[in-house]
Order: C-alpha cells, then structure tokens, then sequence
C-alpha cells in the first residue's frame, strides 16, 4: 500500500513538473502550483498545500523535486511560519484563516514570527502581561514583547496576550495573528553577546486586530500556545546527522588539521566529547526510529538537554587547544544574520553562542523538570500562582 | 549501511527478555545474590543451569546446525540487560559469549554442541580486565603441556573447559584445557557477583583449538564482542539503579514532602535518565553492529564500552547517594550494583583505555 | 598577654608531671590528676577539666605532655562523648550532670554513643518517632534509633525522643541521657557496604530514663540536639593536613609506585584531582585562620562537601589506575573495626566506604541548602510540616 | 615556613581594595565597558592614570628607593581582584606586574622610576597565551637592530615601551623598544577589555635590558608571577558573576516563586559558592607565595592557574545561563565577564598546561 501511494506520488510530481517545467517557470509561480497540487506538505489537508497523506512520504516529493531541478520555498527563511505558526493555524484556525495564511506562508511570500516571551515572562510564559482588549469587532494590543526573530522581516506574527486579568494565569489568555505592518509595532534589534542580532524586542502600543485574527477561543491561548511549543520541541529533535555532524566536526577538524595543537590533557577530553557526540546521535537515531512506529513522548527534551551541553563543552574545549588564536574574535560588529549558523563562524562565536542552546526554546533548567515530572512521574514543584486571579500575583 | 541498523527491541527479543527476567525474578532474589559474599553459592548452579539449558541461553550465538539457538547479538544482548538488572552471579557472559565466539571464530565447530546445550561451561584464560586488540598474557608450552599463571579470570570458577592462550614457535595459539588440569585459586573479588580466580597451569595437557593467526584474531573478536555486550549489562545495572531510586524517591518523605520533590534531586535524576538511555541506544548500537557483522563493529564497541561503563558506575553511584542511610546498608541491594558497575567499568578495558583504542579507529591521534 | 597565660600554663603542665611522674604513674591516674588539674580542656570551666582559657591553648598543653611522655585520652575512641557529648552537657547540663559526667567521659572511663538519627529521620532528623513518656520521675522510652557508632561499647548515650506528639515536630522532643545498661536497650550490628559493621541499629524497649538524665527543659530537645550537630560540623571541618594528605596521598602513592599502571588520560584527571585536593587544603587552612580570629560561619559545610566529593572521585580513579587489581577486594568478613580510617585497607575499601561521606554527618544535599540558605541567603524550601501536630502528619 | 603563609586579608589590603573599587565604580561603568568592544575607548586613558598615578598603583610592586610604593604582590592581587570585578580595561597586569616584574629580576633599575609614577605605560613582548617556564618566540638582532613579529601581545597597544625577548648569539636576551618603533596591528579580541595587538619589529633600534641568562630568568619570572597573580583577577571576576548571580535570583520571579528559591538553583549556586571560595584560596596562596618569594612559589602558581581559571569560567557561564535569556544580551554586563574569563582561561597557560606543570614540580610523571 505503501508503494502505491509512492507511485501516485510521484505521478502527480510528474505532472506538476511536467506542466510548470522549473527551468522555465517563475520561481513563485512554480511554488503556488506545488501548494496548489497538494505537493506543498502532504500531511496537510487536500485543498491546504496537502494531500492527506502519511508525513513521512514529503521526503520522497522533496528528493524527487530536488532532482529535477525545481526551487524549494527556502525553509529556512521562514522557519518560526513554517514549523509553528503553520500546525498552530491548521489546528486552530477557522477555514478562512486557513486559506488565507497557509499558501503565502508555505511559498514564503509572507514570512511570520512569534510573540511569546516577555522580558517577565521567560520560562514562565503564563505570566505573560501584553493585555488585549476588546473594542468592538477588534482587540487593543499593548505591551512588550521580546526575543523575537525575524520580527523586521515579518509580515505575521503569532502572539499570546492577556485578554483577562481577573483570571488565573493560565486561564485569561487569548492567542492572536498580529499584522506585522500595524503603526503600533515598534521593531527594535536586540543584540547579544555575540555582537550580532538575531532577536528582536517588539513594542505594541495601540495595535489594532480585528478578531477574525484570532486563533482559538478567548481564554483559550495557553492551550493553542503550547501546541504551538510542542511543535518547536518537535522540530528541534529531528534529522538524522551523519557522525562528527555540528560541533564535534568544526572541534575535531581543528584536531586534525593543527597537530602542534595538540596535547595528551586535550587529548582524552576531545575523546570524551567525542564518544559523547556519538551516542548522542545514536540516542537520536532511536528517537526517530521511535517516533516512526508511533508514540513520540517528551525524550525530545532528552536530546535538546545533551545537544546544548555538548556544543558548550565542545566549543569551550575548541577555544583551549587554539590557545593564542583562541583569543581572537571575527568581528563584533552589531549585525542582523541572514540565517544562525551555530558552527558557523569562527571558534570565539561558536562559543559564545552556544551558550544560547540552553536557554533559548526551553532552558535547561525547564527540561529537566519536563523529564523528572512527565517521564520519570516525580511530584511537580510546589506552586501559588495557578489559583488566584492573574492580577493580584505578586511580579 | 550501518546507517539502518535497528536501535529498537523486536518482539522477539521483548519475549526473550520476558521469560529472563520472569525467571529471575523467581530464583535471583537480591538476598540469594548478597549470599555470595559471604561464600554461600548454594542453588546457583541449578539458576545457571535454568538459564543456559531450560530456556537455552547457552547456544544463543551457535548456529542451528551446532546445536544451538541461531540467535544473534541482539537477543544475547537483552538477556544481559536482564543479567545486569538482577546482579545475576551466572556464567553467560564469560560461557556462552566471550568463550563461545571465541570458539566459533577459531572454527572449533565440535566444541560447541555440548556448550549450547548447557552440558559443558567454558571460559577465556585472560585476565577479565584485558583490552580488545592489547596483547594477552599466554602461557608457554612443551611437549604438549602447558606451564604458567592468568590472574584474574573470570568464569573460570564455574567452567568445565579452559580456552587458554598459549606463546607457541609460531605465534599465538589457542589451547583447550579441562577445568580440573588447572589449579583455579578463588580471588576475594570486588564484585562477588562475577568473581575472579587466578589459574595456574603446572604441566596440563592442552589440545590447541586454533593456531598461530587464528588464534590472535579469535580472541581479538571474542574480547571485543564481549566488551560491546558487557555494555548491555552495564544498561540493565544502571536501569535497576535508576527505577530503584526513583521508586524509593516516590515513597521517602522528609521535612514534610515527598523526597523526589526536591527540585535539585529532580534535575539529577532527569540527567540520570538521560544518561540511561544514552547508554541504552550506545548498546543497542554495539549489540547490532556485532549481529550484522557490521564494518563499524569496533568503533561501535569502544564507543558503547567508553560510554556505558561510566554509566552505570554513575548510576550505582547516585542510587547509594540517593538512598541516604540505607544505600549504604548491606541488606539494601544498591550495593551489589555499585559493585558489579565498578568491575564492569574495569572489565574488557576501562573507559579511558576504550578513547585510547578509539583514537586510531577515528583518526583522532594523540599528541 | 598571651604570652603570661602560656608561661602559666607551661608552670601548671611542669607541677602536674612533678606530682605525677608518667613513667611511673598508672595511665587512669594521671588522666584524672590532668582533668582535676584543669588541663583536660582548657577552655572548659574550672573543676570541669578546664581553666576558662581559650580553646587555642589547649595545644600548647598538649605538645607539652607529649614531650614528656605522658598518656593521652585516645580521644578516638571516644570521639562522640568528646565532640559532641560534652560541649552539650557543658552548655545545657546541671551542675550535678557536668560533675558526673564529664570526668569519666574525658578520661575515657566511659565511653558515649548518640542516638538521634532513625530510619524514618535521616536528614529530617526533626521527624523522629522514638517515644519518651513521663512517668513519675522517670522517663519511659520506646523506639528505633540507626547510625549509632560505638553503641555495643558506650556505657551513656546522648538521646532525643519525642516527648509531645500533639506539638509541631520541632517544638515536642526532650534530650536525655541514656544509660547503654538499661535491659530495655538492645545493640545490633549494622552491616554496611564494605562488608564491616561500624554503626548499629539501636532498639529501645521500655527503656527508664530518670528525670535528673534530661538535659535541658522538656520541649528542648531540638535546640539542644541543634548545639550538639554543630559541633559535630566544626570536629569534622578542623585540622591542618599536609599536603597529599587523605585520599590523594594514597593515590598518589599508587601512581608513584606502579609506573606501568600510567595512562595520559589518568595522568591528567589525577592532577586534576591533585590540584582540587590542594585547594581544598588551602580552603581548610584559611577556614582555620578565620576561626583564629573570630567568625566560624557555615563555611565548614563547603569543606566536607568538596572532602567527600574529592574522596568519593580520588577513590574510583585509584580503581580504573589499579586495573586488573582493582577488581580484587582484601575482606569481606563481618567485623566491628576499631577505628574507622578512610583512606586505610585496600583501595576497594576505599572507594566504598567514601560513599558514605557524603551522606554521614550531614548528606551532600544538606549541606548545599546549608550554603544556599544561611551563606548567600536564597529562600527556604517551601514546607508544610513545620507548624501541624506532630501526630497528623504524613509519613 | 610556608605553612604560615597568611591567607586572610590584611587591614592595609582591605583599604587598597576599597579606594580601588571605590574609583572603578565611578569610572568604570558596564557601559563605558561594554563600548570597548565597538571601537570606543574615550576616558580609558584617564581611567587607567587615575589608578597607576592618582592611586599609585603602577608602583606597587617597585620598591621605594626605586621610587615605588615598596608594597607586594599581596596588594596587587587585591588590586586585581577589584579589575577582575568590574572588567576593567587597564594595562595594569600587563605594566604594573608582568613588565615591571621583568625589568626587576632583569635588574634595570633605571626605567623602574617612569613605570612606577604612572609617567610611562610598558608591556612584555610574548603572546598572551605564553606559558610560564616554555620557551617565548625571539625576534632576531643584527647590529643592534631588531626583526621579527611577536602576536598576540598584550598590554602593547596601551605601552610606550616594549620589552622584547630578542635571541641573541648567546642565548636569550630582553631588549627595550619604544612602542612607537614597533609596528602594532590591533587585533579584534575576543576579550576586548584586554585587546591583543600584533607587534611588528622591522628594524628598530633597541637597547638591552638583560642578556642571556638573566633574560631568561627575569621572562620566566615575570609570566610566572603573571600566572600567579591573574589568578587574582580571575577571582574577582568569578566573585561579581556569583554576587550578580545571586542578587538576581533573590529578585526574578517565575511560577510565582522566587528562582533563587528553586533547590535545583540554590544546590548549583552553593557548588559555585564553593568553587568561589576555594579560588580565593588557591589565589591568595599564589599572591603570598609570590610576596614571600616562597620556594613553593612555582606550584602556588600552578595550582592557582589551574584551578582558578576554571573556576572563573564556570561562574561567568552560569552567570549566563542563570539569568536566562537577558544575560544573553549585549546590554547586561553578563557577556563581559564572560568574555574576559574565557580569555584569561588562556591567559599565561591554560589550565590544562598549568597541571602539566605541576607534573614536573610535584613528582606526578606523566605515562
């Protein structure tokens, strides 16, 4: 059965190519046309750039579109749309919604973004404060939202708000799409340590969405918002890299091209990081092997937890056997990166933006908790804030 | 290639492990286990004779027409899990893997009917801590006879059969010695669980099982086999370890709350988790990778030894730890885990010892 | 100043050993002349062993005597009636207690034993269950103690018992002292993990306590027990090692002696070890020098975490350096040891037994909320047992 | 002897500390730091002869007929404690303790009086990644006239003069070069509170300071107190991350707690609050050793840098990952004291060189 919907498949990307031949056609349009075939995300719906299908067979459209030639809709360009806002919209969105944001979005004439966190509001987003008001047929956005990427290029944003205060914090929220172009968004570059600015910190003053942007029902954004999160955990955990993949390769190729680097102390510890780097992704390959017969689980948290470790030690270890070079640095002038390379650059940004790995898309700190309490079934952390209205918790 | 490898449990290696761990759980209670040292063995041959012959794990790895199972290294490498996860004091390892791939890489097909029936137990004459691919100790020979010490063996205790090293003119050679020509002398073991013996051999008569070549490679392949499955034993210790402590820190109150609360043991046994199954896809990696005869079959041993071991020394570590008091008790059986971690952790070559072998296999030279 | 109290002391050291040659005095007869001689404990009171001097003389006393041959109390052997037993009497005894206990337990004539900790009061040791009822001018007392060195040789013990189940758990124990004689008192060897018995399990059955034995008001226990635990904290934080010593020096020892043992690896994680041990030798000589001048502080909580820690690593390294003969073990005979030396017997004695410091005389745990709290001043643990009856809590 | 070495902190300490600090926290703001790493060094000249002149401090360690203030190492490593504090862009160490080192052992008494009134700034001409006691790369000398590039230097874009290992015929001597005889590239930093620069000798004419023998010992000498002493520094970066880290966490609620009261924090908060406390150990042993001139000296160094290095990264990353995404940000000073440990972890030998160090002095031999 399996091989028959392969074969349809790869019917139907024979006539998508055959009628929109890539080396003729408009990049975009060749795009719209993909979407339009259902050849976009198969496991999405017929008539929503999908066909219905099992999620696993895109890989087998993409290889076959990838050998003939034709443009990919550039998916990292519009990772936040792609990888959260899209399920989010699929699953919570009414039809209009539907049709209207999933096509320019997936084709990447509209790129999205998140506004989630607040400088209050980090791994406790419940706490978030960015009120929404109602005012007719619209909602009052004011607030601050921060840690933002991509902000200055969106033309969406998924956004969480408190729409009632007076109710627990988990309760009074409501979850909205945010019209990037509105008067009231002030886009500001945040920088980081590395010099660069990937972020944003994004200020709403009066921002004016009419409520047919909204994603779900009133009150109901903590639950749209953690299916959105859920999905980021999920595309964090993915891939089947090959070995000495990410940073064990840019610390053992330093390794092997520089021998008068080398030392016995650093020696053993690359060793270490090595068979480490290893297992972890063995330890992923199992997940994926896991995830293809069934239950997914939270072990995602596993191996985000060993990922942000390993490129923290790694690089810290990368800069101790460049010694004298180690203390050099590309260039710390403030930049807005196209796309974030953590292995990219030189050994000093790996370094230093490693140490965002544990922090950003969940904290260490959060993970473990996840893994202690939702694997492992021991007692959550005892806690006051879930009861008493939003409004009169200590900040 | 290696890249499709199957890191999950088939069906049939769960029922394996099913009717392993239901056997154990009847007749390796951790109060049958402590006995053992304290010197009391009793019943212990009939729980290996259980294992090797009623539910014939001897003959796992002996092909069909040897009289065996025709299982591979993934089923041997679930019923160690299980070994691990009782402690259990049995000779699979040292028998029915090191000894029998030994024999089986030497082309010593007539040996290994009355091993996979569980007739006969056999044992590698090398030291327990010796490195896969490090040079071992042998034994001289004249005349046909055998002359000279191995410290440290393990299984030696319980073999019927000695497979022993021996320096001839030509190289190295492989000789085959009954139990009862050898002077085996008992070691006060760190780990009574699978205790050690030194084995003195003063003029016995040998039959050579694999000569100068084979015998090298035979033995070679049998450490390294038995260092990549010692790693699903090192899974099923630090598994125990890790269930056993997160129970007890489910039930354990103080100061008022319920221990496995606390935010800091939390996090410590998220990591533990995450430890576990690290080590859990590392050995499945090995145990695969030595079923399928797989090229990356030694980068997979090291990888899994240099792992592992220190995973379930870490886990024993923390299950004392976190017991408090009573993990330091001699009637709580965290300590026969501490035990037999820490002698795994120096059996078949230590952690370090597996980076070292590791740098030449990934070309990661020393200094 | 210091200098007249040293030549008094040194006069007072010089007319002791002319009244009592300890060539020829008998070994009890020239401890009690010592103690009744006020150079027992210096700074202990008058006609209680002492001279109201500071506590830093004493080893100017001591060094004396030794020179000149005389016996010393073997404080080892009595290490919990000298550290702990007596510095509690001292403080919270009647005059007719410190008269009756403290000659005798400083001579070593009777040897004491404590018996606090239970196996339902580990680190909550205020949870403890043992009973102590009133009954007349005697005390009836019932329960389980654990952890109890020395109880087959004391002759007293030092006990808290809950006297009040309907008061919260802090505010309902009495502190006694319990006569090891009493036929209701049953001793146990506790096995541990190396195969020795250095503690018992201590069963008290109706064991009569009289009321002239309780040390401090009823009620107090848990102040008094309080003052004793902190004693036990600066006996385990003092002394001056040289350097290797402890743990490193046999390890040391091991890498010196056993060339064809060496690796690169081990190489270096032994002087990393080597190192940490020197910096914590250091840590304890500055600890030292601050107690000289004034303050204690907690600071002997950091000492015994990182001793343990360093133990702990020091012992499993020497067993991977051993190799092969690591995996030997010299006894597992059931004994009571005389002396507990950590780093003594074999290296797999070693490395068992330094589990249990970091769960002794305080877990690991323990210390660092110690630290957390009472040094950088972070909150407490939230808690729900401190103010219910003892009676209805959860157990 | 060396046992009574005093490890507390002098009352004479404790005021140099407080004039120090009190100066740096009115003229060395995070800000006025953090603009170093775009380019911007306005009011860092006057910040750096506020401490060397106003201060004093350029002098410290010359003795007062030299005309210095004849204090020691003791109150250096007190001043450098403050500077590690506030990541303080200043050529301190590199002038007022490594250089003026050199020239005393070298004993060139004559330039000692300019380095100590803060009239001229000096700086040694070696990689700042040089291990104390390893052979430093030598410029060439033809008819007293120099050659050669030294990388990596710091100290040599703040210096008017360079002291420049330069191989002579008979061995090792130490030369005086004018800065602005050298060229000197600027090179971007990873710690850009402390900014290397490239040094380019091509043809200056030079004067000897010490020549073979004497050179190699007053270099030696002076990268040893250097290591000795960065300790210091390192300790008063790891003690602002753990204060800054602290007083956040007292502050920041999530979860309607305070996260300083979750154990798993408050747990790793007390490790930090040891390594902390252990690091002024290790460091004040190294600055009384050196004041001493104790025969330990050598090993004080070592177990200083080795420990103390480490220590100071590990608190600058948990500053980091503590305080969550905001010390991410350029805006919070977090980043500079993580910067500035990560490149003093290289400073004078990482720590990893330090304990193959201590291998030689403390009889550990390697394998």
């Amino acid at each position: 059965m399996a091989q028959d919907l392969i074969t349809g498949l790869t019917e139907r990307v024979d006539r998508l190519l055959a009628d929109h031949d890539p080396a003729t056609t408009d990049r975009l349009e060749f795009l719209r046309a993909r979407f339009d075939a259902g050849l976009a995300w198969v496991h999405f719906p017929e008539g929503l750039g999908g066909l219905g299908l099992p999620r696993d067979l895109q890989i087998h459209v993409d290889a076959l579109l990838a050998r003939a030639g034709a443009p990919d809709n550039d998916p990292r360009r519009n990772a936040i749309g792609l990888g959260m806002a899209a399920p989010t919209i699929l699953a919570y969105g009414t039809e209009e919604q539907k049709k209207r944001f999933l096509r320019p979005l997936w084709t990447g004439e509209e790129i999205w973004c998140q506004l989630f966190s607040e400088p209050g509001a980090g791994s406790d987003l419940a706490a978030l404060a960015t009120r929404a008001e109602r005012d007719g047929d619209h909602w009052r956005v004011n607030g601050q939202k921060v840690w933002t990427s991509g902000a200055h290029k969106a033309r969406w944003a998924i956004l969480v708000a408190r729409s009632d205060p007076g109710a627990p914090k988990h309760r009074g929220m409501t979850y909205f799409v945010c019209d990037m172009t509105d008067p009231g968004v002030e886009v500001r570059p945040l920088r980081q340590i590395t010099g660069e600015a990937e972020f944003n910190e994004v200020f709403l003053t009066d921002v004016r969405i009419p409520d047919d942007h909204r994603l779900g029902a009133e009150g109901e954004g903590w639950r749209v918002a953690t299916a959105t999160l859920m999905n980021e955990r999920v595309a964090i955990g993915g891939g089947d890299p090959r070995r000495e993949s990410g940073m064990i390769g840019a610390v053992a190729r330093t390794w092997r091209e520089r021998p008068e680097l080398r030392t016995p102390e650093l020696h053993d510890r690359l060793l270490r990081l090595w068979v480490e780097s290893e297992v972890a992704r063995l330890s992923g390959r199992r997940l994926r092997q896991k995830l293809a017969v069934g239950e997914p689980g939270p072990e995602g948290s596993a191996a985000k937890l060993t990922f942000a470790r390993l490129a923290q030690q790694l690089s810290g270890l990368e800069l101790e056997l460049l010694a004298e070079d180690g203390l050099r640095y590309s260039d710390w002038t403030m930049r807005r990166p196209e796309i974030v390379e953590f292995t990219g650059r030189d050994a000093g940004y790996r370094y230093l933006r490693a140490k965002g790995n544990s922090i950003e898309g969940g904290t260490s700190e959060i993970l473990r908790n996840i893994v202690a309490e939702r694997v492992l079934g021991l007692p959550p952390e005892p806690r006051t804030d879930k009861d008493a209205p939003w409004k009169d918790l200590p900040r | 290639m290696s890249d499709e490898l199957d890191l999950l449990y088939t069906d049939v290696e769960e029922s394996v492990r099913d009717s392993v761990r239901a056997l154990l759980a009847k007749r390796c209670t951790p109060d049958r286990v402590t006995a053992v040292y304290d010197g009391d063995r009793t019943g212990l041959d009939e729980l290996w004779r259980a294992l090797s012959t009623d539910l014939g794990l001897a003959g796992l790895l002996v092909p069909e027409d040897l009289g065996g199972a025709g299982a591979s290294a993934r089923e041997v490498s679930v019923v160690l899990e299980e070994l691990g996860r009782f402690a259990a004091p049995v000779p699979f390892l040292t028998s029915a893997v090191v000894a029998t791939t030994a024999l089986l890489e030497a082309g010593a097909a007539d040996r290994l009917g009355e091993l996979a029936a569980g007739e006969r137990t056999a044992a590698l004459a090398v030291p327990l801590s010796t490195v896969p691919g490090r040079a071992v100790p042998a034994v001289t020979v004249h005349d046909g006879v055998l002359r000279g010490t191995v410290t440290a063996v393990a299984g030696a205790l319980e073999a019927d059969l000695l497979l022993v090293p021996v320096q001839g003119d030509g190289g190295l050679e492989l000789h085959e010695v009954p139990a009862d020509a050898a002077r085996i002398t008992p070691v006060t073991s760190l780990d009574m669980t699978r205790q050690i013996a030194d084995v003195e051999l003063a003029g016995a008569a040998s039959r050579p099982v694999a000569d100068a070549g084979a015998a090298e490679r035979a033995i070679g392949r049998a450490l390294e086999t038995g260092a990549a499955l010692l790693a699903s034993e090192q899974l099923g210790v630090a598994q125990w370890c890790l269930d056993s402590t997160v129970e007890y820190l489910k039930i354990r109150r103080q100061f008022g709350r319920i221990v496995g609360g606390f935010q800091a043991l939390k996090h410590r046994l998220a990591d533990l988790y995450v430890a576990v199954e690290s080590a859990r896809a590392a050995a499945r990696y090995a145990a695969a990778a030595v079923a399928a005869d797989d090229p990356d079959r030694s980068v997979a041993a090291s990888v899994a030894q240099a792992y592992c071991a220190d995973a379930a020394v870490l886990a024993a570590e923390e299950c004392v730890q976190l017991h408090g008091g009573v993990g330091m008790t001699w009637e709580h059986p965290a300590h026969l885990y501490l035990k037999r971690a820490k002698a795994d952790q120096l059996a078949f070559g230590t952690p370090g010892a597996h980076r070292a072998r590791l740098a030449g296999l990934v070309d990661l030279p020393a200094a």
